[in-house]
């Protein structure tokens, strides 16, 4: 059953340096809050895994948390570049990342099989694409009709974090809204921690509602608009302009650098 | 509609004008953010009210009133007729064939329509890093047809892909010899597949479409203004144009003040 | 889109002589109402399946319309033996039956893959068992861990029947209660016909909805109590003494012969 | 509780409150309709009010005031936590192994505690047929343990199976050669199978639980009034018998009645 916790003690018992961690939200519930944790308390050398890296994972990459990133989207939804990302890759800043791409299709694949435990999920891709040399991704052949298909290898995070819109005192946790990966990635992961707008007393079923029992769940933490700049359906509103601002701030290091070090960095500032 | 006499379109209007005229007839499609969903879902209001916006976020019957900034807006989910997550999307909607027509973009397309959105230069040492595939080369290789919206520029239309992110004709004639490890020559078909790959690439100067036989990208429309010279010159290679290339037809003062209603709210 | 007609144009139009036809359910919302209507339309010759025959399937079985049969688990849940099921294989009463039998996993694993367009789908299961022998089932070796797993092929039914208790005039559906495995069904099928509770102005959202937009579905009819005496969740109640009248009544030929005649096949009779 | 002096528990309600008692301290249960399905709502009432139950038809976390007579039930449904589809029960769920027991029954047993639902006879003659495999194999190839149901007869408890439907502790010592398709001696592991396998065997008469070395079947437990030499003379095979095999502690009257008032409404 699931810890209902704060967010320090959630992220220092569940995340440790050189862990292979996934926040996973699909553009919705992006769990920035607990993102920031995580860098506040200087964890290091992580593979961060994520379809869509996003600001947040620019955030990560840019202060030199990663070790190598997992993913398939990384750009500024809407908006451009992510430059963090991009000065990393192209420029080795602020240290040299490993890099794993794959398409949308073979992560949320990944997932699923991970989800299932499967060593490997099949799909219809990649062939005659310059991915698949540069990915992990093989060819299986269908014993019933001789096709090739692709296969992928499971994603088991050590570590998955969500955020969601609600979760009971028993850590039973509800989201709604777009559901993107959020079940799989934490179904997929060795620990989890879903951060919630808020604990209620008893979830009430919504529709489109997906509900993560608290016994797959390791922590619960309460994180009130703690997927802004992103959103909780209902809850909160996507601040779009703030993802513009994003390409302002991080398109120079100092800029980024500052802005980092006032808005997330500094245990006392309030958390963004 | 206004009656106040309009400002002319700007090119970027009539490109967006044109990849809305595509789904006129279209049952499903499939969009991702910027002039592809601006198109599709100007469309919806005003060429096929019944045209089913899809969105990689899972949104399934989309109606959005306004432009969403990213595909995941709360707008999409809340007017959608379903929901889904992303492995179901994937699955049971893009690789089932059940979409009609894609709209994707791309840094680099070459003759056959084949599309790089991974990085310019080599992958290991990249000039310039770009988002990666996301959904596009499943997109392109599950929708019954795809259509590839791209500015027209040299940097663009280029001779050879820096990357092969998406498959669109592959390399039927073998001139590329880029479609990595396969033999030259090879079909989309040859590869497994499915749907009948790109229809129309539409630029900021015309329209774009495969040959039927060879499947190399033939200029076939002009938009207002644009020359045949102009395309030919900010093409990577000896582009091909049809005998006579049709005009574009001007956007009706309909469209046009149905766009710009859609883009100011 | 879907088109909204009654329940005896929709199966004319749909079921065909020699079809392989899913009426799915998961002991909820089985399509009793559409299954009867097939029969009444004398088709014959067909392949029937169904991860759990049920009641229905033994009503198909038993008047001699199935061809074969395609299952994972033949019994009248809670009560015992399906008895012209078994009086068909058994005996080959009213005439022998082709039978191609998966576990529960299997099959949903071939509707999975059916309605994700692909050859085949991977599970852990069958080794070791007498069922690899018996039916369609592949070993596969995962290409990053050597795991020998087993695939299963792709479902694709001609006609896949489900029963929903809503629809739209547009023939969007949704259905609420436990969902079992009628989306994969109606996905994987080339055609497909939902019966329904009720036509409404406007879906409303539910908890637990799963709603299949009528782009997919070619027919949707109105049948009121159609999934009777199964049930269509917060309309209709499983009607249990039914369940155990059937094993009465299924027992001796006559007795089901004349029960089928006086309940279902007799066109002026009231639909049970 | 009643005070009125109770009827002395039936066989079957001994069986029932035994198997019940070995959800103590399990997390996670997977059942199927009957008598698993009493037991396990039976523990919830009385031993274990965190039980989790999990029904094959998608309810997980279902909270029943009632013996539900199939698994489908809409009470399960709407006192469960969670409701999901049939392929999402069968890959997240029971195949991911996040369930820690399961109680299944069967037609008949061999001493490794593989299981036949299939069909008594032939496969292509069968004398009878049953209902077949439904979850079975795969809830014990990827639950934590399996605790079998059954009643103790001679038809039930065989020497050799007459189909396989679900391994549970295969044929280790080579015996029974009646794994298909592999070689004499596999065990679970082996056969790529997860989970402990079955760790007890329910019956009328009492308990049997694998060896923990050599995986065979012995007695190890005695329902009140039951004798080794009922239980060996209702056995197919040559039955292994602990040294002092426990006696069943006799059902509580809070056991009872529970059962009673459950099975009663």
């Amino acid at each position: 059953m699931a810890e209902v916790t704060d967010l320090r003690s959630a992220v220092a018992g569940l995340v440790r340096d050189g862990d292979a961690v996934a926040l996973e939200g699909f553009t919705h519930l992006i769990p920035f809050r607990a993102g920031h944790e995580i860098l506040r308390q200087g964890r290091r050398d992580l593979e961060l895994i994520r379809m869509t890296p996003d600001v947040l994972y620019d955030q990560m990459v840019g202060v030199g948390a990663a070790r190598k990133l997992v993913f398939s989207y990384g750009g500024n939804p809407g908006v451009g570049s992510l430059h963090r990302f991009r000065d990393a890759i192209e420029h080795g800043w602020p240290h040299p990342i490993e890099i794993e791409e794959h398409s949308h299709a073979g992560m949320a694949n990944r997932y699923l099989a991970g989800a299932s435990d499967l060593p490997f999920a099949v799909l219809r891709g990649y062939r005659g694409t310059d991915l698949e040399a540069r990915t992990r991704v093989e060819r299986v052949t269908c014993p019933f009709t001789g096709e090739v298909l692709a296969a992928v290898p499971a994603l088991h995070p050590d570590v998955s974090i969500v955020h969601a819109q609600e979760a009971d005192r028993q850590g039973n946790v509800q989201l709604w809204g777009i559901p993107g990966v959020q079940k799989e990635a934490v179904l997929a992961a060795t620990r989890s921690l879903v951060t919630v707008e808020r604990i209620v007393d008893e979830l009430v079923p919504r529709p489109g509602g997906v509900v993560l029992p608290g016994w797959t769940i390791d922590a619960v933490a309460e994180a009130p608009g703690g997927s802004q700049p992103s959103y909780a359906h209902g809850i909160t509103d996507r601040d779009n302009a703030a993802y513009r601002e994003w390409d302002r701030v991080s398109r120079d290091r100092d800029t980024f650098a500052a802005w980092m070090d006032e808005h997330v960095l500094d245990a006392s500032a309030p958390v963004t | 509609m206004s009656t106040v006499k309009q400002a002319p379109a700007t090119t970027g209007e009539v490109q967006t004008i044109v990849a809305a005229r595509r789904l006129t007839s279209a049952k499903v499609v499939f969009i991702g953010v910027g002039r592809p969903s601006t198109a599709a879902i100007l469309a919806r209001e005003v060429h096929n009210p019944a045209l089913v916006l899809v969105y990689e976020s899972g949104t399934i019957g989309a109606k959005p009133r306004r432009v969403p900034l990213s595909i995941g807006d709360g707008e999409l989910a809340e007017t959608a007729d379903a929901v889904v997550a992303v492995p179901e999307m994937f699955a049971y909607w893009v690789q089932a064939g059940r979409i009609d027509v894609a709209f994707l973009g791309a840094a680099q397309v070459d003759r056959y329509a084949n599309l790089n959105s991974t990085v310019i230069g080599e992958y290991d040492a990249p000039r310039t890093r770009l988002p990666g595939a996301g959904g596009a080369p499943e997109i392109a290789g599950g929708c019954g047809e795809v259509v590839v919206i791209v500015p027209h520029t040299t940097r663009t239309f280029v001779e050879r892909l820096d990357f092969v992110t998406t498959v669109g004709h592959a390399d039927p004639d073998g001139v590329l010899g880029s479609i990595p490890g396969e033999p030259a020559g090879i079909t989309r078909e040859g590869l497994g597949l499915r749907g009948r790959g790109p229809s129309a690439v539409i630029t900021d100067l015309g329209v774009l479409q495969p040959d039927p036989v060879t499947k190399e990208l033939v200029l076939v429309e002009l938009l207002p203004g644009a020359t045949v010279q102009q395309a030919r010159e900010r093409t990577g290679w000896d582009l091909r144009v049809a005998d006579d290339p049709r005009r574009t037809a001007e956007p009706t003062a309909e469209e046009l003040t149905a766009l710009r209603e859609l883009v100011g709210r």
